[in-house]
C-alpha cells in the first residue's frame, strides 16, 4: 500500500484528511517546498545522503533491543524496543530535521524557524541547525519552556533563540501558530521545520518520508532478532510521526497489528486528555493548516489537552494515520498518566532503561496486552525518545521528594550567591 | 444588490472630494464586549465606513497579530460562541448602513457545517465572508454553495502571488479583493511605496473587482495612497488600538485625523 | 604490542605499574576473579557475546562523526570524534559495565556494588543490575551525591540503593574505598564493578579489554571515514578507562600519536587540579588496589584535586597508561577548566554536539593543536559521553542566569506545595 | 629478644591464671591528639597488655571500619605526619615496657622508602609491621629488607583463604600471625564461635607462631573464647569507643571488664 500515490487525485489527501490550509501569502513557498521536495524523494542520491549523515551524525542503525525480563514477568508475549532513544539528542525528532536541514541546503534558504511541545524537536532542530550553520528560532509555548527548561538550556546554547509563546494554552498549537506568524513573514530565506506529520501538505508526507528509516530498519532488524515479523506494534501519537515511521515498515504486511497509544491523560473526557482518535471527544476540523480530527468544541474551537507527556500535549493528528485508523488499519488506545508512570517504573527496574513519557505510553499499551498473548508472539514498542532529559516532569510524575529537596538546596546556594 | 454594484455606487457618490479611499473596518466580535463594538460600529457609521468586518474570534487566529489575537482569546474565553456572532451580526446589519462581512477562519465554517454557516450568514444580512486560511484550491465547493446564497467569497491577493495565481484568484473572486499590502500578520505599520503600487496594478492586471488594501493601514497618508492606487482601505489594528486607549473618544479622534481633508 | 603479555612475568604489571593491593581476605576472591576473566578473555564466544549484547541493548558501534564546521573555523587538521555517548546510558562507561555484568553472571553472583564520581558509571551500573537482575548498591561521594543529583535519581529509579560516602574529600576515591570495605564483607555473593581502568589487577586489564571496543570499531571506522590513520588521538583520561580503549585499536600504529588529557582544573599547583602526569604534581605510590602516579604529598597522603568535570577528578591513573607514557608512547597534556568551558560552547555552537565536561577535555587539547596541523591531517577525539546529563553542573560552569532562576522557581512552587 | 621470644616469655608469665590471653591493643597516631594517646597508652599499661599498634594515619585507611577511617582522616586534617608517628613512637617505646608494632598501609612505607622507612622504625624502637594492604605476594622485597633489621613482618591470616595459602603466608610470616575473625573491616562485633574456632585450628595447622585474633574484640567472653584457642587478643574499635566516650576513666572501665576474673 502506497500511502502517497494520492491516485484520487487529491495531492496531499488521505481520504478526507490532510490538504494544505495556509494563506495566501505562503502558497508561493509552499509550492517551492513541494517541487524540491519531490525532487529530493525522486533522487535516490539524496536519501542516500540522508541515511549516511544519519549513520555518521546520529549513529544509525538504531537497534532493537529485546526486553526478556518485562516479556518474562508479563508471561506472554516477547517484547522488543526499537531505540529511536539511542539517536543523537535523544529521540526520533532528529530523522526529520536532519532530512529537512537538507532540504533548507538544496533550498539555498539560510534561517530555519520550529515550534516545540516537548522540547524534543526544538533541541533537535537548534543541533541541525549549529550543524548546518543556519540563524534559528523555536518557538515554545510559556508553559513548556517552564516545564521543559533543560532543553531550552541546550537550545540557546547550541545558538538557537527561544521564544516563549505566552497566547492560547501557551503550549504546542499555539507554538505552531507562532512559527506560521514567523513563516508568513519571512519565507523569502526561512524554512519552516516542523516537527510531526502534521501541518499543510507537504509536511505530513515529508516528515512520514524522513521518520520511514524507522519502520525500514526494524522490519529487518526485527526478523533477525524475532525470527518473525511482530504480531503487534506499538507507538505512541503526538502529532503522529514515530508512529507512521515505524508504521510505514510494515504496510504491506498485513498480518501485522499496528496500534497508536495515544495519550489518555485523568482519562475520558474533555480537557483531561489528548487522545483525538481513541477517545470519542474529538471531531473532524480544519486547523494549523490541515485537516483531520480536532480535541474542538462545537464552535470548531480547540480544547484544553492534558497529558503527562508534553509531547503528546496536542490537539490534532497526523492525518495519514486517521485515514489508516479508518480503514481499520491502525488500532488506536489511549493509555493514562498513571498507567503510563506504572510503565516507566517498569522498563526502569527490570530492564534499565528510561523510555521518554512520550514514548512510554506505547510501552504501556503493550504491557497491558502482551499478558493476553502467547509467548510464541512478538511485540515491537517504538521506544521513540530517552527519558533522561525529562528529568523534571518525571520526578515531578513520581512526587520524589529527594530530588525536591536537591532542587531547593541549589536555589538556596544560587541564593546565597554561590554557584 | 450586489456587493460589487454597492461599492461601485459607494465609489460613485464619494467622487473624488472627501477622501480618495471607501474604508473597511474591523471588529473582533465580543472584544471587549458586544456593547463595546456596537459603540465602535456607531463611530465608524458617523465617519461613513462602507464595510465591516465582523471576526468570528477562533482559537488558531494563525494569521492575525498580536493584538488580534489576543482579542480572540479574550472573546472566547468570555464565552462568545458563533450563534452570538451571528444574533450580533443580524443586529448591526439591521441597524446601520453599511455592509457586513464575516471575517474568521475555516474551521468556524468547517465545523458549523458549510451549508448551516452560509445561511445563518445570509439570514444575520452578512454579504461575504473572509477566510484568510481557506486557500481557493481547498474552497471550489464552499464557493459554489456561497453563490447559491448570493454570498461573496473575498480572496487574498499577495505580493508572493505569481502571475498565474493572481489570474486563478481573481477568477474565483466575488465582491472585491482583499490586497495584502506586505508579509506578515495583521498589526505592525507598512511602508506605503513604490513597491505596494506596483503590487496594487499587478492584481489591477487581473481582475475589475474593487481592491482592498489591507495590513497596517493606520494614517491619512495610507488612505491617500490606497484612495489613488487602489478602492478600499482596510483598517484593522489601528482602530482597536484606539479603542482600547479610550473608547469612542479615542476611535473618534482616530478616525478623525484618517479621513480630514 | 600486546600490553598484556606480562613477559616481564610479573602478571598484573605494566613496567613498574599496576600489581593487586589488596587486603589478604580478598586474595581468594581476586584469583577467582583472574581465573574467571582469564578464561573469558580466552573464548572468544565470550567476546562475541558481548559484542551482541552492546549491539542490541548499546547501539554499537557508536559512529565515528566528522565535526567539518570546527575544522574550516580552525583551518587545521580534519576533526572527528567517536561517538561513545551515543552510547545507552551516555558514556563509554557501560561498555565495562556490561562485560563485567557477564562475567558476574559467569561466576554465579547475584549482587554487585559500584563507587561512581561522575555517577556516570554508577549509572551504567545501575542499568547493567536492572537488566541482569542483580542486586546493586551504588558508593558515590557526598559531595557527588549533590553535584550529580540527577543521575542518583536515576540510579534509584533502576533499583539501585546510592550511597553517600561522607568519609575523607567525599568524592571518588573515598567511594573505592567504600566499596572495597563493602567487598571484603560481601565477596560470597558480592562482585566488585570498578569503573575504570585502576584498582588492583585483573581490573585495569579487564576495564580495558572491555573498552577495547571502542578503539577496534574506531580504527576500521576512522579509515573509511577519513581515508587515512588519524595523525593524533585525543582522549580525556580520569581512571584511563576511555583513553585506553580507544587507543588500544592503535597500538602497533606507531606513526599515530596518542594523547592523553588530564585535568587541570585551576592550573598547575598541589590542590588545584587533577593532573597527574602532565603537570609535576605527581608521584608514584600505592593505593586503591595498585601502583601507579598519584597526587599525594610526601608522607603518601592524598592531596585535594580539583576539576569541573567530576569524572576526571581522581588521584589515581590507569597504570598501563603510565607505561605508555614512560615509553614515549603516549602523551599527557592538562587542560584547565576555563579551555575546557570554551571548548564546550564551540562544539554546542558548531557542530550540535554536546560533550560531557569530561569529554570536552579532549576536546579542548585538539583544538589548541589542530589549529598548527595541516589541512591533510587527521584528529581523533574519544567523546567519551553526552555532556546533557551534567546540567547543573554545565550550567553553573557557564553561569547561565535563567538556568538559576528556573531552579529557584521550580524551588518556590515545590515550597508552596505544587509539584 | 626477638618478639616471637617476647611473646613466648609473656606467655609463660601469664600462666593460665589471671586471663587466658595476651592482648594487643591499638592507638591511632595523633587521635584525638599524642597527649590522648599518652594517656591511653598509660592505661593500656596498667592492664599489663603486652603489645601495643601505632597506626600511622593514612589518607585511604580502606580495611578500616568508620570509627578508624573517621581517626584516621582527623589526624591528617590536624597536621599528623609520618614523622610525628616515628618521634612519638620513640617516646612510648622508651617509656612503657609493651612492645611496640607499627600498623598503617603500604603507601606510608613505599612513599617514604622502604629502607628509609625501616630504618626510622628501628631507631624508634619498633618491632614489627602491620600493612593489611600489602599482600605477601607483594613483600618480598620488604621482608628482605626487613630481616636485615630485625624487624618482623606480621601478615593476616583470613577464613577465606585456602590451605595453600594459609601455608604460603605461614611462611612469610615472623613474630605472630594475625588472624581474621570474620569478613569485614575493622569495628561492629564479631561473634566467637565454633567457626572462628575452626579457623583458628586451620591456622594453627600451618604455623607454631602466636595467634593474634582480632575484628571485634571487645568482651571478656571474647578473651576467654581468644585465650582457650589462640595467644593474643587484639582490641582496637572498642577502645577506642571507650575512649572516645570518657577518656581514661571509661577506659580504664573498659579495660576493667574485659580482664575481670
Ligand atoms: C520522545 C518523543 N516521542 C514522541 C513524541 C510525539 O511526537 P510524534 O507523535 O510526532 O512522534 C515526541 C514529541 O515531542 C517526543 O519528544
Ligand atoms: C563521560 C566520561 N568520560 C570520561 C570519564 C573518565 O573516566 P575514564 O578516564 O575511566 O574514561 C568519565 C568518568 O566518569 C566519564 O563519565
Amino acid at each position: 500500500m502506497d500511502l502517497f500515490d494520492f491516485e484520487n487525485g487529491r495531492e496531499g489527501y488521505y481520504g478526507e484528511y490532510g490538504g494544505t490550509f495556509l494563506p495566501e501569502i505562503l502558497h508561493t513557498t509552499i509550492e517551492q517546498l513541494k517541487t524540491e521536495f519531490r525532487k529530493a524523494k525522486q533522487d535516490p542520491a539524496f536519501w542516500q545522503e540522508f541515511v549516511s549523515l544519519m549513520q555518521s551524525y546520529s549513529g544509525r542503525p538504531t537497534p532493537v533491543s529485546p526486553l526478556p525480563n518485562l516479556s518474562a514477568k508479563l508471561g506472554g508475549a516477547q517484547i522488543y524496543i526499537k531505540r529511536e532513544d539511542l539517536n543523537h539528542t535523544g529521540s526520533h525528532k532528529i530523522n526529520n530535521v536532519m532530512g529537512q536541514g537538507l532540504l533548507v541546503k538544496r533550498m539555498g534558504k539560510s534561517r530555519v524557524i520550529a515550534e516545540t511541545g516537548a522540547g524534543q524537536h526544538g533541541y533537535a532542530t537548534a543541533t541541525m541547525a549549529a550543524r548546518f550553520g543556519f540563524e534559528s528560532k523555536i518557538y515554545m509555548g510559556a508553559v513548556d519552556v517552564a516545564r521543559q527548561r533543560p532543553n531550552v538550556f541546550w537550545m540557546e546554547n547550541m545558538g538557537s533563540e527561544v521564544v516563549p509563546v505566552t497566547d492560547g494554552q501557551q503550549t504546542l498549537k499555539d507554538a505552531i501558530n507562532e512559527c506560521l506568524r514567523d513563516w508568513v513573514t519571512n519565507m523569502d530565506n526561512t524554512h519552516y521545520v516542523l516537527g510531526t506529520a502534521c501541518g499543510p501538505h507537504p509536511f505530513p508526507e515529508m516528515v512520514s518520508w524522513f521518520q520511514s528509516i524507522i519502520g525500514h530498519e526494524a522490519r529487518e532488524q526485527i526478523l533477525t532478532a524475532a525470527g518473525k515479523l511482530p504480531d503487534r506494534i506499538y507507538a505512541c501519537v503526538g502529532g503522529g510521526s514515530n508512529a507512521i515511521g515505524i508504521f510505514q515498515g510494515f504496510m504491506e504486511d498485513t498480518e501485522v497489528e499496528l496500534i497508536g497509544c495515544e495519550a489518555g491523560g485523568f482519562g475520558p473526557g474533555q480537557g483531561n486528555h489528548a487522545a483525538r482518535l481513541a477517545y470519542k471527544d474529538a471531531s473532524v476540523g480544519v486547523a494549523q493548516g490541515m485537516k483531520t480530527y480536532f480535541l474542538q468544541n462545537d464552535d470548531g474551537n480547540m480544547l484544553e489537552t492534558h497529558s503527562v507527556a508534553a509531547g503528546l500535549d496536542y490537539i490534532g493528528v497526523n492525518p495519514i494515520l486517521v485515514n489508516l485508523w479508518e480503514k481499520n488499519r491502525v488500532r488506536f488506545e489511549a493509555v493514562t498518566d498513571q498507567e503510563v508512570t506504572e510503565a516507566l517504573k517498569l522498563s526502569m527496574r527490570l530492564e534499565g532503561v528510561i523510555p521518554a513519557l512520550e514514548s512510554a505510553h506505547g510501552f504501556a499499551q503493550a504491557i497491558k496486552e502482551a499478558t493476553q498473548m502467547q509467548p510464541n508472539e512478538v511485540i515491537l514498542i517504538n521506544m521513540s525518545g530517552r527519558g533522561d532529559k525529562d528529568i523534571f516532569t518525571i520526578a515531578d510524575a513520581l512526587d520524589d521528594q529527594h530530588w525536591k529537596q536537591f532542587i531547593s538546596e541549589k536555589a538556596a546556594g544560587y541564593r546565597g550567591g554561590e554557584s | 444588490m450586489s456587493l460589487q454594484h454597492y461599492l461601485a455606487d459607494c465609489h460613485e457618490q464619494l467622487g473624488d472630494k472627501n477622501r480618495r479611499a471607501m474604508l473597511m473596518t474591523h471588529v473582533v466580535c465580543g472584544y471587549p464586549s458586544f456593547e463595546d463594538n456596537w459603540q465602535a460600529l456607531e463611530v465608524m457609521q458617523e465617519f461613513g465606513v462602507e464595510l465591516v468586518e465582523l471576526q468570528f474570534p477562533f482559537s488558531e487566529p494563525s494569521a492575525d497579530g498580536p493584538l488580534f489575537v489576543k482579542a480572540n482569546q479574550s472573546a472566547i474565553d468570555a464565552g462568545v460562541h458563533v450563534a452570538d456572532c451571528f444574533a450580533f451580526m443580524r443586529k448591526v446589519s439591521n441597524h446601520f448602513s453599511f455592509k457586513v462581512i464575516m471575517m474568521g477562519y475555516y474551521n468556524t465554517v468547517f465545523k458549523t457545517g458549510s451549508d448551516s454557516f452560509l445561511k445563518q450568514l445570509k439570514e444575520a444580512g452578512g454579504e461575504a465572508f473572509i477566510l484568510p486560511d481557506l486557500p481557493v484550491d481547498e474552497a471550489g465547493e464552499l464557493h459554489s454553495a456561497a453563490a447559491q446564497y448570493g454570498l461573496d467569497p473575498i480572496l487574498l491577493m499577495t505580493p508572493t502571488n505569481t502571475d498565474e495565481r493572481l489570474q486563478q484568484l481573481a477568477n474565483a473572486a466575488r465582491g472585491f479583493i482583499y490586497t495584502v499590502a506586505r508579509k506578515g500578520v495583521t498589526g505592525s505599520s507598512t511602508d506605503m511605496n513604490q513597491d505596494l503600487a506596483e503590487f496594487i496594478k499587478r492584481c489591477r492586471q487581473h481582475t475589475d473587482l474593487p481592491l482592498a488594501v489591507g495590513f497596517g493601514v493606520s494614517k491619512k497618508s495610507d488612505i491617500d495612497f490606497i484612495g489613488e492606487h487602489a478602492d478600499i482601505a482596510v483598517i484593522g489594528t489601528a482602530a482597536l488600538q484606539a479603542w482600547e486607549q479610550g473608547g469612542a473618544v479615542k476611535l473618534r479622534e482616530f478616525f478623525t485625523q484618517l479621513t480630514q481633508s
